[in-house]
């Protein structure tokens, strides 16, 4: 393992300390725990949106965090839901008197700790929604979607839910708004090389040379099966069938989000993104809003998702609102 | 059994974790993400840093030092589900000064009816849960006989139950995603739960003077 | 090599459609050739800041085309400069009257042909302006830095540029301020994990666990010495080090940009630069902006370069304008 | 010699590096980027189809579209350059529907010309200048004896002119950075110059029958 480190176990840390010490406009460390994250400026009344997960899928989640995303993050150790306490200090520096809303991916450790957390604000008496990402079409099949796991549709969340809140949504609309959105949103991975967790210094699997792990989640899991790695076209063929299929209704228009996960340089994701839309137009359906990079990572890992959202006009107006964060900046 | 040797006792296990670590993480690079033994250590290192001034304090305050301890240590699936068992193993024993062998029986009961109601896993589901339960069951039927014969019927059903891990279907955490693909990989997490149940067996052997137990 | 790819002597076409396909609001391919891209819309009477390399280095080169940033750019095959062509074209087709400037890097192929370019369109009655980039403080020493070739430098080079550019600077100020700018802008690059070329299939070069390569160009190029790769720290220590000491007068004031290859997560990114920012705080040298990322990449290469720019006010004020491209975007 | 049998030259040469692809790789890889391998064979391919149309023309058409299609398949350093070797060639036998022995040599003078115009490299700082300038003066000196014998002397030439280019540190071109650490190995530009050399030395005896050469 190579890695630009001191110490694997200070990594969270020391990235945390050059963040705020790079980006003090953007975003700080809570008072109240050191990886818990707030975003620069106080903002008026308005729901405070907390989000949070483990560690080294930069920059999810703290890239996330800032005028129109999320409100604070939670980090937890790499691959690993954070602990209540960092997710309820996020909160409580944030809240405004609108009530919190969760934002977090759909894995045991994320639940339960979100859970503990969401208890411990509801006893000092904030209002909290929670909402659960659940967009892995390969982690579940589709009769039993609410078990699946959150992969990149998680950063679609944020920006939606984001910009929602600053435009001022309750708490309850907020979330049901965003429950509506998720529930069109499928996302399908795959991956080629493996990554290595710097606390372990282990290669997360072995592949053959011509081998790709099909519906591979973001914390270098195996995926849901092993199968030849094709070409671009081929992979696009293979991802997009993937997702289409799981819609119960075809959608007419659509924003798609390429994510790659590590090493997959930006002209892979471009030729393959390019073969998305081809696939799609003789389809005649519509890509309204794209967007191409790395979004939510592991570590170096060589793969890629796609994350598609059945998207009408106001998600559009939703994804289209300025925002700043470190992981997603337009129009501010 | 007081709080010292409670101390001394996780510090053994924590030991025995760390012996462990690499396996650990094996098990979960081929169900999970790779995780599981890091989480374990940090989080035993960290029960070990936060309760070594309770050493004259009751059992009770070192059980839930530990509990909060390793919960903000780790995160992860893991925490919630230990720092609850270890909430409810203190919740268990609130009071005593040092723990009789009924008290050490009841905080063990409080630590896995903890993560039953935390993790709301059954045996069968590939999880810790298939170590932790067929384990207590084993001790409750067998420590008429004495509570070290209690904790060796645990320690083989806890094993048996490990093993039985490797022929299911995971259901449960991230491995569940896996379906059939787990087949054949024992549970990361029932590993460790029997690496942390054998040793405190083990402990149990070596110190067999332990306060007020038999 | 496992990429995701077609046929690698397409990618760069493909790529370069998936990018337009997606992004027609932010570039589009010139109607005189297919490697040249220029950016939407059309602008007023202004200097076209054209800009070109080799592909391969994504975002670089077609990043950074748009609003604030250069007006068009001619790809190359993968790691080899354009033909006069495209860049002709790139030039003819975004010009407005106030000349060209054209923007390269310091290298043998580069020179030759944004140079016939230059000698294409002065004949045609373009008034043309070259600056070519030369930061790398790694690949000549101080007395021979014309010679140097061009690493991240070249990104601020554009930003500093195109920003000026839109606010409406002549053709020879705006040259004029971008040599000075240039002037005082200093990179150095590390690497540890090698690139591969698509087209090849074959490894840049082999290191041993624990080595690595200082002074590494954005090509897979051997660096100048191959030393221990040591802790973050150690690294941050020897590059920061290796600029400072090139600089004259040790600058009060910097604009930092640390540069992923393409590997290198953005918590490694992050851990370095904490690093770096704490030896220039002992150094008492003010870090008045700092940009972390992907801006100039070498396929998949585990590595990264550290650039300074001695920043004045005005110059700060250029890298904070608002631009919009696909490898830089604010406030905009 | 026609434009036809310049055709089959181009074609001759464009198998051979195709042949010594990975060899060019492997060297630029050691010394520069690894892209010269790819260049060569990418930059006579566009020559190969370029040039096609031009059977029936003179040399010097398809010398100079060979130029324009070399330049603009390839870019990068090697670009420019033969595209003026191809120029100043074409330039040298303006005119001429077939090429007698001298005009051939006038083409080779204006090739090496070319490339010494637009790359300003002197015999000694490690490029293709250490295979092209000596091979040319070998072929000047003793053509007298006869284009074969000139041939030949050139090839050797040029095959010392390479070896002569491990010893040396890079002075031009992406490998110039590395100074000291390129030596020891060729260069690959100077390899592919070569390669070019001997394939048309190759060519001339395979095809003794070339039409007004001796
Ligand atoms: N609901 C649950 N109840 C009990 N144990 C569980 C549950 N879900 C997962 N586990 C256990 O947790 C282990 C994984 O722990 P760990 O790797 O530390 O966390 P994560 O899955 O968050 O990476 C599994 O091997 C399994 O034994
Ligand atoms: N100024 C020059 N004149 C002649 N040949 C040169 C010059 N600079 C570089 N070369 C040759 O070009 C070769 C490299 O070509 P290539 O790898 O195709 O281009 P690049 O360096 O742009 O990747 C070198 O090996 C050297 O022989
Ligand atoms: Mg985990
Ligand atoms: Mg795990
Ligand atoms: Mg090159
Ligand atoms: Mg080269």
């Amino acid at each position: 393992m190579k890695k630009l480190l001191n110490r694997p176990e200070e990594a969270i840390d020391e990235m945390t300390e050059g963040i705020v010490g790079a980006h003090p406009e953007v975003l700080r460390r809570s008072v109240q725990h050191p990886r818990a994250l707030v975003r620069a400026g106080r903002a008026d009344h308005k729901v405070a949106v907390i989000i949070g997960g483990g560690s080294g899928h930069e920059p999810a989640f703290l890239g996330y965090v800032g005028t129109g995303l999320a409100d604070g993050v939670a980090l937890g150790n790499f691959f690993a839901s954070p602990p209540p306490d960092p997710i309820v200090a996020a909160a409580r520096g944030t809240e405004t008197g609108a009530g919190v809303l969760l934002i977090y991916g759909n894995y045991s450790g994320d639940v339960m700790n979100f859970e503990m957390a969401a208890e411990l604000l509801t006893a000092e008496g904030i209002p909290v929604e929670s909402l659960v990402i659940a967009d892995d079409v390969g982690s579940a099949p589709y009769q039993e979607r609410g078990d699946r796991r959150g992969i990149a549709g998680e950063v679609l969340a944020y920006k939606i839910v984001g910009a929602a809140a600053d435009m001022g949504y309750a708490l309850a609309p907020l979330a049901e708004l965003a429950r509506q959105a998720m529930a069109n949103c499928r996302s399908i991975g795959v991956a080629w090389t493996p990554c290595t967790l710097p606390t372990t210094g282990v290669e997360s699997f072995a592949l053959a040379a011509g081998e790709m792990e099909l519906g591979i989640g973001v914390h270098g899991e195996p995926g849901v099966q092993r199968v030849a790695m094709g070409s671009a076209d081929q992979i696009a063929e293979l991802t997009l069938t993937t997702v289409l299929d799981d819609f119960p209704i075809a959608p007419r228009r659509v924003a798609l989000l390429v994510n790659g996960l590590g090493s997959t340089s930006l002209m892979e994701l471009y030729v393959y993104l390019r073969s998305v839309m081809a696939r799609l137009e003789k389809y005649r359906i519509e890509v309204a809003w794209v967007r191409v990079g790395e979004f939510i990572t592991s570590q170096e890992m060589g793969g890629c998702s796609l994350t598609m959202l059945d998207a009408d006009d106001s998600l559009l107006n939703l994804l289209n609102a300025p925002c700043h964060g470190l992981g997603w900046r337009q129009g501010c | 059994m007081t709080a010292q040797e409670v101390i001394e006792l996780l510090r053994f296990i924590a030991q025995r974790l760390r012996d462990h670590q690499d396996e650990l993480t094996a098990l979960d690079n081929q169900v999970g993400d790779g995780d599981h033994g890091v989480s374990m250590v940090q989080g035993f290192d960290a029960v070990l840093v936060a309760t070594e001034p309770f050493a004259d304090g009751t059992p009770s305050e070192v059980l839930r030092t530990a509990g909060q301890a390793f919960l903000n240590a780790v995160g992860a699936t893991v925490g919630p589900l230990y720092a609850t068992a270890f909430l409810r193993a203190a919740g268990a024993v609130d009071g005593h000064a040092s723990l009789k062998v009924d008290d050490a029986g009841r905080a063990f009961q409080g630590w896995v009816e903890g993560l039953r109601a935390r993790g709301k896993a059954e045996v069968g589901e590939k999880t810790m849960m298939d170590v932790w339960i067929p384990a207590w069951e084993a001790f409750a039927t067998h420590r008429r006989e004495g509570s070290r014969a209690g904790l060796e019927a645990a320690v083989v059903a806890g094993w048996q139950g490990f093993q039985r891990t490797e022929d299911m279907p995971a259901r449960r955490g991230r491995a569940s995603r896996l379906a059939e693909r787990s087949l054949g990989v024992g549970d990361p997490g029932a590993l460790s739960a029997y690496v942390m149940l054998a040793a405190a067996a083990d402990w149990f052997k070596i110190r067999p003077g332990t306060t007020g137990l038999v």
